[in-house]
């Protein structure tokens, strides 16, 4: 009969040469300051391997080192980031450092990263009609026309960059105005809001038709066709 | 314990109280060959000369210094033990002529001594990948970010076309009587919606249950629907999916509409016609 | 009372007429190809961007260019790392390129990481050795060169991605296969299972131990071979 050594497999008894030990929560503390001419370097793979922003305090405490010297070290980084023509930016973020690629960068990895496309869902549709025909339009004047709350959808398209706010209405509550972006005149291909077809250009279309929606000639096909 | 006293059994030359220093000092190791290897290789002890003896107060000692005794865990270091005794009565006692034909049966000091050999190239090399740079440990990639939804390519689904077309339609149906006063609407059968639920998953796409639900105003409208979904999965004319967990349901078309055997509708034809009556 | 249809707009169903197909995997095409002065840069932000290795494929498809020139831009890429003295090292890992830490720094990361670190147990180590060099190999065949019983460790090693099922040995019973997954040569930072340490031939156990020359020096062929 052979035993069973399934529990030991995680741990490694003792530590592991070059491995730290596990620090509990949050920001482990190295055993030592970070000798000083691998202090940027060492900056340099913190930030390149955390994903949010990291405070100068934090930084200091895994390298061991003053908060002064982590200034420094990122005043280094970003210097020889623009030196030697790298695509990666040290930038402030809230009260933190971060790295990120350079902005004019921005299509080549929104290839890489970009993924399936988002797919607008027919309310979003809906409320972006509205927003874009009837702009610079109140929250409320879009759950009128829908006839639904739209707000949860408002939102979503101010996330995509496709809806902004554009004032406040000189209603009573002075609610917002919406309308759209330069982003949404690119993802529907148009050069500006005046290539929109307007109900004119659409009524002749389907003048001959008692009510638009039993015309199979749409474009998409959303359940509510 | 019966592991010890077993292993004790092997070893009639040991002493059977605890003798006061460990005959050999033993690491910690993993398995019974490992402990061999070590000894053969530390110690220097001559396979053929194996003191049985000696290893097994080791593999005793070892077995005492575990927390409790694991009987799958002796059991691996008896059976290595036997295999010793085995060898060793082998080399103290005279061979027996054999007679008739030779049986030609592996040596098994030679068949230990490959085994031993071939488990110390793997100990080896194992040495070798835990040296090495292992990600997470002494390398690090770039965390997972997640893809903020400004960086997400946008597919409009429709043109600029299709676009005033739906905003034309909500001017419309706001212009038109609020659909709950309309009788129509309120007028959902079981087998009207079953064909209506077929017929739009006729493309074979995957649509989410709530889209049926977007262009129908009245809870009974709803409710009739859903309850068509249900009544044309169970006659195997449409899959429902959910392809996270706790994510949206998706209803997928099995067969095409104008070719589903609805005969299991005539029972609910029949219901609706005396609810009409 | 209005219901938020918040929830509903992250998912618009089904192929819809007219409106591009997605193009099926998960790289988007950019509208035209990288500008070769940009190239090196831009294969940089797509590697930073991407927490998984990248094959030339897929970069070259986000880049827009020929394979052969991704191949040229990581290069140019791995050797401005190691002249303008950074923390990151280009890695071909798989079939793929990614951006790493250089070892030397793994103290400061893991601090700044925290949690548990990355282990692998020295009997979780002999077994994955077993597992690498003698796939695909059944259970028994690893407990047999192990000496002990390894069920636990490959359960574990499954369950951590390092090892897979790779089907079923035409011995009696049918016993599982065991291998090495692609997850395996990510952690160990190999391209591929011919990159492994050698296993070495067998080392005479004693110099004067005549009774060795019997030993046969073939590499062991294991039951499940």
């Amino acid at each position: 009969m052979m035993h069973d050594e399934g529990e030991n497999v995680i741990e490694f008894p003792g530590p592991v040469a070059g491995a730290p030990e596990p620090s509990g929560d949050d920001i482990g503390e190295p055993e030592g300051p970070c000798p000083p001419e691998l202090l940027v370097l060492a900056l340099e793979a913190c930030l390149f391997a955390s994903a949010d922003p990291r405070t100068p305090v934090e930084l200091a405490m895994a390298l061991g080192v003053a908060t002064i010297d982590v200034f420094d070290a990122v005043e280094s980084l970003r210097e020889r980031y623009l030196r030697s023509g790298s695509a990666l930016r040290v930038v402030e973020v809230g009260d933190g450092y971060q790295i990120r690629t350079d902005a004019r960068l921005a299509r080549w990895v929104a290839a890489i990263r970009g993924g399936k496309p988002f797919r607008l869902s027919r309310p979003a549709l809906e409320t972006l009609s509205v927003i874009a025909f009837r702009q610079p339009v109140t929250k409320g004047a879009i759950d009128d026309i829908r006839g639904v709350d739209s707000g949860g959808i408002i939102r979503s398209l101010l996330e995509r960059g496709l809806v902004k706010m554009s004032g406040r209405s000189e209603e009573p509550g002075k609610p917002m105005l919406y309308g759209t972006t330069p982003a949404f005149l690119e993802v529907f291909g148009l050069r500006s809001l005046v290539d929109l077809p307007t109900l004119r250009d659409l009524r002749p279309l389907h003048a001959d038709d008692a009510s638009l929606g039993a015309v199979p000639v749409v474009p998409f096909r959303a359940p509510g066709d | 314990m019966i592991a010890e006293r077993a292993v004790q059994a092997l070893a009639p030359a040991a002493p059977v109280a605890r003798p006061p220093e460990p005959p050999v000092a033993v690491p910690a190791y993993d398995g019974p060959l490992d402990l061999l290897l070590f000894l053969v290789r530390k110690e220097g002890v001559a396979l053929r000369e194996i003191p049985v003896a000696r290893i097994c107060d080791a593999y005793l000692a070892h077995l005492r210094d575990l927390d409790e005794i694991d009987v799958d865990r002796a059991g691996d270091y008896l059976a290595m033990a036997s295999t010793l005794c085995l060898l060793k009565a082998r080399e103290l006692l005279p061979r027996l002529p054999t007679v008739g034909a030779v049986e030609e049966e592996e040596d098994p000091k030679e068949a230990l001594e490959r085994r031993l050999l071939e488990y110390e190239r793997f100990r080896d090399v194992s040495e070798q990948l835990g040296q090495m740079h292992l990600l997470d440990r002494e390398v690090f990639a770039r965390p997972e970010v997640p893809v903020s939804p400004g960086e997400q390519p946008i597919d409009p689904v429709v043109d600029s076309y299709g676009l005033a077309r739906i905003f034309y339609e909500l001017l419309e149906r706001r212009a038109a009587p609020p659909p709950e006063h309309r009788v129509a609407f309120e007028n959902y059968t079981m087998a009207e919606r079953v064909r209506f639920v077929l017929s739009r998953l006729d493309d074979g796409a995957e649509h989410l249950l709530s889209e049926f639900w977007v262009e129908l105003p009245s809870k009974r409208g709803r409710v009739v629907t859903f309850l068509a979904s249900l009544e044309a999965a169970r006659f195997q004319l449409i899959d429902i999916a959910q392809r996270i967990h706790l994510g949206a349901i998706a209803l997928v078309g099995r067969v095409h509409s104008a070719e589903a055997d609805l005969s299991m509708l005539a029972e609910h034809e029949h219901d609706d016609q005396e609810e009409a009556r």
